[in-house]
């Protein structure tokens, strides 16, 4: 671990953002997993906090902690109608979990094996101007290709939440 | 300025596809309106394409360059969807709206054709899922069938698990070169770090490319597709996919040991798997899922052998597999998915019988049709990387699968029950015009190899 | 000049388009297309044959680049051997035309694939670039299968899906041995056959000759076919309709062992004498098997279809020989073969035409009922069974000969050939005796003999049976400086 | 002299003329071969006159070849030659031939397909013809072939009935297993010489004694088979179903003399390889012997003399056997003009009392007056008695036999003689002396008996020719040996009483002779048991091993194709199964009960799509690790 990051909060923040996903995937009542789900990505906002990138740390509270989570939320909430309906049964495969820990060890060791990491970060992160600037500039095309993604799935919402005027 | 000449095709394509989304509003009224601009669009990008050519100017920093190679792909991307919006076009009430499925295929297309030229992780990674999107939505295009749902669902899924493995394995790039420009990737000094990262990496290409043992989207996909979606999905966006991983390959393998071997596996469970699965198959979707899965194993041999010359001829052969494969595709959705609905179709539709024939037989690699030369170019490079008993199955199993693409033929030709012919009413000329190119192209891809080799050749020169 | 072999070759193409373009209505026209075209072809072929230099040489070249990239070029050209085997494909093809002057069942379609067959036919003959000459031998599996699968008999389609994927199968490793010969052909990697004799002379094949050997041999032998690689053919044969079947035992076969003599020997010099003892074993086995499975035969096609087999095995004996008698007398067997047997397939298709059976032990008496059906028959069977004076006789004994004199032959194997011409005999008087003799059978009984517009396409068959068997040299002047070239790259190498 | 070609192609263009032709016309050409025959008689006279002028002697007088092909850039040369041989054969031949014709015209004018006859005749003649002329064993060989197809189909020729169809077959293979022996012979020739010219092959080359040996052997087996020797001579009985003329000329005169000619002509090898001249010495004695008693036992005029010129034949390759091919080509005269006669006379008889059965002759003496002088004097010839020329020839062999000092086969070809007096008594008895059983029959027409009187005539007058014979041929000749003479006149006329004996005078009961020796006449009644080994160990071997073969063929060899197409069927479906159960569950199944939703919901919590993630994410895995170990 690059010496620049305090460690005690970085374990922390580790410890609650691996707890949250775990309590996700392992939570009986779905309400219960969209706010362990929720947990995890403050967390992972405060990770970005750490690596002093203020304005990432702001996205992620904004977008995903803000929009995705609530939006998750919404959405349980308006299809369920009863409070049992909630409980959901658990999927516990232990081919999933031996994966994901097999997954988890190799990646660990391949990581694990090689210290430090050659690239520099850079010395102080860009700020949001600078940031901005930057996506508007060098970044601009892959930008504007994310929002034609996005247009697509807009595109792609519509057909599949509208009516079919044709038939 | 001059900049922004280079990427014109790609602005043309979005523009048809904007255009074409609001197509109901414009004067000129039709169902089919859409489509024919769409049609008019991507063909203006190919020309414009061809026109502006290759050049080694990189735009955006270290984003965007379209060498010879990405011209040959967008070009081809282009052209390949002109000819299928020519046939949507005349094909359209029968399909279901073609507003939407134009926009799509032509901003997946744009997708694609920027795929190709994309050197960077980053402008990478969107543009395969510009290009794959839409494919998610037109392959559940029909909104009341559940088993089209079902597919895109899986597929949707699916794909985004290997997305975000690729992802992944594009982050340990980036952490270890400290840039996402293709060109700067370092990864020689990081050990068993870089073979992971570099393995994630391209698993998820390989996952979109349907390759064993990322293909298992792809037949249930297909088989709940309409098959008017599987026509483009299985065909266009597969172009720039090898485009993608020859410059992924291209800029790892060297430094990753045993990269080489992985596609090698890759690509030979792909050939047993694809070959042997299609076999017996009913639904011709789903034996072209299959088979689909073989020629992307061929094409992954190629690349294997890590030569020139095993690039080109992938991306060669990738243009050849997809033009057979789309206009196959085209006589499946005008006459019907399955084995049984080919019955006949010789007495009913005999020019399209021929041309299947055609189609299917350049997909067996028969000269001199533009899958012989596919897979000569294809073979040679990989056999002269010493690949000689990889490359021995290959052509045992080139051979073999006439034995599944000839229940096509036999339904098609020998077929007993001459089925009342189904009134197509809405169908017109310009369905028959597009099945008409690709069968050009098809023969001619294959005569004129040299002309399309000298302008691949000179890509990675 | 240089236009000619073009023009051979590609001509029943455009009869195929036009054939292709004709209205339903005037699909009777086809035929006339075809016929015409075929004739055209034919004098061509003639007014090649005239002018050909006898002294030896590849002539007619043409020679332009098709893919430069890979050096895949568009090589034309003809030698003795090439000559003879075109002259032979556009000859039967004519034959073959007129023979199916009467097919009713899309004719359009039908004679679309006869021509299409034709410029595969011929064109494998004349090629001198490998790729090209793949090109044209797959081009003639595809009209071959619809002409069986569309227009044959009962069991049509296992026989043509059976012909297809088993000449497919031997011939994607031929492709394997092509490429490899281009990539190890040296610095100017090459397709052409003339450059890669020369590549080979230079040792460029050293060390993987006899790997490559194999790919051409497994390509070659299905097609030839060399026992146990024949069970296509008995199939193929029976079901397929007569035009068909005239020409797959008169040219489709000789395409594998004219692969062998063009390409296999003179390239692969050191492996194809390390081979000719198994060569010549597996030609005797199929003499031998040909021959007397044909003797168990009760359909008279099939019959015919086996000693096709045993024929073939003549022509790889005289193959593995390498010497200028072996050679000269595969030739001779191939041309003569391809005479013969086209001759008695026409004869049965008339039979079955008329009394609908090929079964033997229905058909008697012909020469009883019709004597000019009968005798044709006979005459053709006597052909083929190797009697002096008829054009069967000159390849069979000079393929012994060459045997006998070859260092490579045990001369055992030639004594058992010797003995399969014997074995000849007995099938084809077995045949004979049952169907040509005796009193007429009831299926036999009430049909006509021969039209003039049959005598009209049996008779050149007939014709040249003699002359050749008469005149050797008819046929082997061409042949043999062609031959003597190969003898001598065979000779050069230990 | 190239009007020596047309001495063999004018009966080809006879045959050549009428053969394409339709059935009536060529009924109504039929007497084109007998003119051609005419013109090749003249052509063979003019030719004997010249050699005779030239005053004979081994060397010819006349010798032209062309290319008929070329190999290796080396030209093979086919061609023909005049000496003293060939022109002593052609005469023999053009006279045999035209006689047979002529008689043909009377007796086959009946027939439906006489035209057919007279072409085959004229074709064969055309070949017998070629073959004597021919100055290498390649042209020879071709010949040879082509009057074995002449046989077979004059054999065959009332194919409508089974013998004769059975008999033509047999005939035919039999004698092609013969020649398979020729033509390896040929091929060591090839290998060896280069080429197949008399001269080159028989002087111009040093033959090592084994590859003589080896050359002789499968030349003299090629000769057994086209001259009846024992073992192959089974097909020449069964041969007697075609027309008797044809008999007379193929199956008497020529073409099974072809063997004898082609031996004599080879001489000079088989005296390099001793061996080659005993073997030829033993088949020869056997055969003579063989034929000769079976002779004694056969019922059938036809076959009687069919098993006659079959030991005849022995005779000759004894002759041959002892190097003395003058003896042997002597024979081989005097045997064709004398036993074509009989041939005919048979004929004759034949048509007169319609059986071929001596049991149901006899008498015919005097109502066939004419048949039975020349009958008779056919009979005296073959039988060796003076001064009929059978007398001579034989008393030729005799002494070259004894002054070779095989002293054995000395006794055992006077053996023969004796025998051969013996049967021919038997057969005259038989058939013209006792009462008459069928007094309607009449005389013969003339252009039957013309011939036969003709061929009555030279069996008389010819063996005077004995000592010049031998110099013709350039030998040194003379008149026979008087102690010879006396000697073999004495056998040959004990076997004429021996004859007179059992079967004029009838003193022997033959019957209770068969009664008593039951084995011994089912010997004889089984022909030796040779026809019967022959379809046990060959023919029917053969049918079940074609039979087995086609089995193999199906069942194995294309079961083992078919098997693999199922087998990969099996794997394919497999596969697919795999995909189809294990991976891709129930896609049909569960979705038509519930609403999609709830269809989706519930599929995706049975773990279908996340089965294909873990899928993914296994391979993924274990891509990785394979890679990493392999890179470490």
């Amino acid at each position: 671990m690059p010496s620049a990051i305090p460690a005690l909060p970085f374990y922390l923040l580790v410890t609650a953002i691996i707890g949250g996903a775990l309590m996700t995937i392992f939570s009986r009542n779905v309400v219960h997993a969209a706010f362990w789900l929720l947990e995890a990505m403050v967390a992972v906002s405060g990770l970005f906090l750490l690596l002093s990138a203020e304005f990432l740390a702001l996205v992620q509270l904004l977008v995903y902690a803000g929009a995705v989570a609530v939006l998750t939320l919404f959405v349980i909430m308006l299809t369920l109608r009863r409070r049992e309906d909630a409980i959901r049964p658990l999927d516990t495969s232990v081919a999933a979990a031996g994966l994901a820990a097999v997954f988890g060890i190799v990646t660990a060791i391949a990581v694990g094996g090689f210290s430090p990491l050659p690239a520099r970060m850079p010395a102080a992160a860009p700020g949001i101007a600078q940031f901005g600037g930057e996506l508007f500039t060098r970044w601009a095309l892959p930008f504007e290709v994310a929002s034609v993604v996005l247009l697509i799935a807009l595109v792609g919402a519509v057909w599949w939440s509208g009516e079919d005027e044709d038939q | 300025m001059r900049s922004y000449l280079l990427i014109a095709p790609e602005l043309v394509m979005l523009a048809s596809a904007l255009l074409a989304m609001f197509a109901d509003v414009l004067p000129v009224r039709g169902r089919r309106v859409a489509a024919w601009i769409g049609a008019a669009g991507a063909a203006a990008a190919l020309v414009i394409a061809l026109a502006v050519g290759p050049g080694s100017v990189t735009l955006f920093g270290s984003m965007l360059r379209f060498d010879s190679l990405a011209v040959f792909a967008r070009a081809a991307t282009a052209g390949l969807t002109s000819v299928y919006l020519l046939w949507l076009a005349g094909n359209g009430a029968s399909v279901g709206r073609t507003r939407e499925a134009t926009t799509l295929a032509l901003l997946a297309a744009m997708g694609a054709m920027l795929m190709s030229g994309a050197r960077d992780l980053v402008l990478l990674f969107l543009t395969m899922e510009a290009a794959t999107m839409p494919a998610y939505v037109l392959i559940g295009f029909d909104r009341g069938d559940e088993r089209g749902l079902e597919g895109a669902l899986k597929y949707f899924l699916l794909s985004m698990v290997t997305s975000l493995v690729m992802l992944y394995g594009m982050a340990f790039l980036f952490g270890m070169s400290g840039t996402t420009s293709l060109d700067g990737l370092r990864v020689t000094a990081f050990g068993s770090l870089g073979l992971i990262a570099a393995v994630l990496t391209i698993v998820g290409l390989l996952a979109k490319l349907a390759a064993a043992p990322f293909h298992y989207w792809s037949p249930d996909a297909y088989a709940g597709a309409p098959a008017f979606s599987v026509a483009f999905v299985s065909s266009v966006p597969k172009i720039a996919g090898v485009v993608a991983l020859v410059r992924v390959v291209g800029v790892l393998g060297p430094q990753v040991r045993g990269l080489t071997d992985v596609m090698l596996t890759v690509a030979v469970a792909s050939m047993v798997i694809g070959n042997f699965a299609a076999f017996g198959q009913k639904d011709v979707r789903r034996l072209m899922a299959y088979s689909g899965v073989a020629h992307v194993g061929y094409l992954l041999l190629a690349l294997a052998g890590g030569t020139e010359a095993g690039s080109i001829g992938a991306v060669l052969y990738a243009v050849a597999y997809a033009v057979p494969s789309m206009a196959i595709m085209f006589v499946v959705a005008e006459e019907g998915p399955t084995l049984d609905d080919m019955d006949g179709l010789l007495s009913r539709r005999p020019l399209a019988a021929w041309a299947m024939l055609v189609f299917l037989l350049s997909l067996v690699g028969v000269p001199p049709l533009a899958g012989f030369f596919g897979k000569l170019y294809m073979f040679s490079a990989a056999l002269d990387a010493g690949l000689v008993w990889p490359v021995v199955l290959a052509f045992a199993f080139s051979a073999v699968s006439a034995g599944y693409y000839f229940g096509i033929v036999r339904s098609a030709f020998l077929g007993q029950r001459p089925r009342a012919v189904r009134v197509r009413s809405t169908r017109n000329r310009a369905a028959d015009v597009a099945i008409a190119i690709c069968l050009l192209a098809t023969v001619l891809l294959g005569l004129l190899a040299g002309p399309m080799l000298s302008v691949l050749g000179y890509a990675l020169r | 000049m240089s236009y000619l072999l073009t023009t051979i070759v590609f001509l029943p193409l455009a009869a195929a388009v036009i054939c292709a373009m004709l209205p339903k209505d005037l699909a009777g026209a086809a035929k006339w297309v075809a016929a015409t075209v075929m004739a055209f072809d034919v004098t061509l072929v003639g007014w090649l044959l005239a002018t050909f230099d006898v002294r030896g040489g590849v002539q007619a070249v043409v020679d332009i680049p098709w893919v430069p990239q890979i050096a895949i070029r568009y090589h034309l050209g003809a030698d003795g051997i090439s000559l003879a085997m075109l002259a032979l494909s556009a000859l039967l093809g004519l034959i073959a035309v007129v023979a199916s002057w009467k097919m009713d069942k899309s004719p359009g379609t039908y004679f679309v694939m006869l021509m299409l067959l034709q410029v595969g036919m011929n064109g494998v003959f004349v090629a001198l670039d490998l790729v090209l000459f793949y090109v044209f031998w797959e081009l003639v599996l595809v009209p071959m299968y619809f002409l069986i699968a569309m227009w044959g008999g009962e069991r049509r389609s296992y026989a043509s899906l059976k012909f297809f994927l088993y000449t497919l199968a031997g011939s994607v490793f031929m492709l394997v041995g092509i490429i490899a010969l281009y990539l190890y052909s040296g610095p100017n990697n090459t397709f052409d056959i003339a450059e890669l004799v020369r590549a080979s002379a230079g040792g460029a094949f050293n060390g993987i000759q006899g790997w490559l050997f194999l790919a051409f041999f497994l390509g070659f032998a299905v097609k030839v076919p060399i026992w146990p690689l024949h069970t296509w053919l008995p199939d193929a044969h029976v079901e397929a309709p007569t035009a068909a079947s005239v020409l797959l035992a008169g040219v489709l076969l000789k395409m594998g062992t004219y692969g062998f003599i063009r390409i296999a020997l003179p390239i692969l010099p050191v492996a194809a004498k390390a081979w000719a003892p198994w060569i010549a074993a597996l030609a005797v086995i199929s003499i031998v098997y040909g021959a007397s499975v044909a003797f168990a035969q009760t359909d008279v096609k099939k019959l015919i279809a086996y000693s096709s087999v045993s024929h073939m095995g003549f022509v790889m004996l005289g193959i593995a020989s390498g010497t200028a008698a072996g050679l000269d007398g595969a030739v001779a067997v191939m041309v003569s073969h391809g005479l013969v047997t086209g001759l008695l397939f026409l004869m049965v298709g008339m039979v079955y035409e008329r009394t609908h059976t090929r079964q033997i032990a229905e058909l008697s008496g012909l020469s009883s009922q019709v004597p000019a059906i009968g005798g044709i028959l006979a005459f053709a069977s006597f052909a083929s069974l190797g009697l002096p004076g008829l054009s069967g006789f000159v390849g069979e004994f000079l393929s012994l000969l060459g045997s006998w004199q070859s260092t490579l032959v045990p001369h055992w194997m030639t004594v058992v050939a010797a003995v399969g011409v014997m074995l000849a005999a007995a099938y084809m008087l077995w045949m004979v005796q049952r169907v040509v003799l005796g009193e007429a059978s009831e299926a036999v009984s009430r049909i006509s003999d021969i039209t003039a517009r049959e005598v009209a396409y049996v008779l050149p068959l007939i014709g040249l049976t003699v002359l050749v068997g008469v005149y050797w040299n008819s046929l082997l002047r061409f042949v043999d400086p062609a031959v003597q070239g190969i003898v001598t790259i065979l000779a050069r190498v230990v | 002299m190239t009007w020596l070609l047309a001495i063999p192609l004018l009966p080809a263009l006879a045959f050549a003329l009428l053969a394409p032709l339709p059935r009536v016309t060529r009924n109504a050409l039929r007497w084109v071969p007998a003119v051609a025959m005419a013109g090749s008689l003249a052509g063979a006279l003019a030719a004997f006159a010249m050699v005779l002028r030239s005053g004979g002697g081994d060397q010819p007088i006349y010798h032209t070849s062309f290319a008929i092909a070329t190999i290796g850039g080396k030209a093979l040369d086919v061609g023909i030659q005049l000496d003293a041989v060939a022109a002593i054969m052609l005469l023999v031949v053009t006279i045999v031939g035209m006689c047979v014709q002529v008689y043909s015209l009377g007796y086959m004018h009946r027939d439906g397909r006489v035209g057919w006859y007279f072409a085959v005749l004229s074709l064969f003649s055309a070949a017998m013809l070629g073959l004597v002329l021919a100055s290498d064993f390649l042209l020879l060989y071709m010949c040879w072939e082509v009057m074995g197809l002449c046989s077979y189909l004059l054999i065959g020729f009332w194919h409508t009935q089974e013998a004769p169809r059975m008999a033509s077959i047999k005939a035919f293979l039999t004698t092609r297993v013969g020649d398979v022996g020729f033509a390896i012979a040929l091929a060591i020739m090839y290998a060896s010489v280069g080429s197949f010219g008399f001269a080159a092959v028989l002087h111009g080359y040093s033959w090592t004694p084994a590859l003589a040996t080896a050359v002789s052997l499968l030349l003299l087996f090629g000769a057994m088979g086209k001259s009846a020797q024992v073992p192959l001579h089974v097909w020449l009985p069964d041969a007697m179903a075609g027309p008797t003329p044809a008999s007379a000329l193929i199956h008497a005169a020529t073409m099974v003399a072809a063997g004898v000619y082609l031996v004599a002509r080879a001489m000079p090898l088989f005296e390099i390889s001793q061996v080659a001249l005993t073997v030829t010495l033993v088949v020869g004695t056997g055969t003579a012997l063989l034929g000769a008693l079976l002779a004694t036992v056969q019922h059938d005029i036809k076959k009687v003399l069919a098993y006659s010129t079959i030991s005849q034949l022995g005779y000759m390759f004894i002759a041959l056997g002892t190097g003395s091919a003058v003896a042997g080509l002597f024979h081989l005269m005097t045997h064709a003009f004398f036993k074509s006669l009989l041939f005919l006379g048979a004929g004759v008889i034949i048509h007169a009392v319609h059986t071929q059965d001596m049991r149901e002759m006899g008498g015919l003496r005097k109502l066939l007056p004419w048949t039975t002088a020349a009958f008779t004097a056919g009979a005296l010839a073959l039988a060796g008695v003076f001064p009929f020329s059978g007398f001579w020839s034989k008393d030729e062999i005799l002494v070259s036999l004894w002054s070779g000092g095989h002293y054995v086969v000395f006794a055992l070809a006077l053996f023969a003689a004796f025998l051969t007096a013996f049967y021919m008594t038997r057969l005259w008895f038989r058939v013209f002396a006792g009462p008459a059983q069928k007094p309607e029959v009449r005389e013969a027409h003339v252009e039957m008996i013309v011939p036969m009187v003709l061929l009555a005539g030279i069996s008389l007058v010819v063996g005077f020719a004995s000592p010049f014979f031998a110099t013709f041929l350039g030998e040194h000749g003379g008149w026979p040996d008087i102690m010879m003479a006396v000697g073999s006149s004495a056998v040959a006329t004990s076997g004429i009483v021996a004859g007179w004996w059992v079967f004029g005078k009838k003193a022997v009961d033959t019957e209770a002779l068969k009664a008593r020796f039951p084995h011994l006449y089912g010997i004889f009644d089984n022909k030796f048991y040779f026809d019967r080994t022959y379809e046990f160990v060959f023919v029917n071997a053969y049918n079940r091993l074609s039979d087995a073969l086609w089995t193999f063929d199906t069942k194995v060899i294309d079961g083992a194709v078919d098997g693999f197409g199922h087998a990969w069927s099996a794997v394919a479906g497999g596969s697919w199964t795999f995909d189809a159960k294990v991976i891709d569950g129930a896609v049909m199944g569960l979705a038509s009960t519930v609403t999609w939703i709830g269809a989706r919901v519930r599929r995706l919590q049975a773990g279908r799509v996340q089965t294909y993630q873990r899928l993914v994410m296994a391979a993924v895995i274990l891509l990785v690790l394979w890679i990493a170990l392999k890179g470490a």
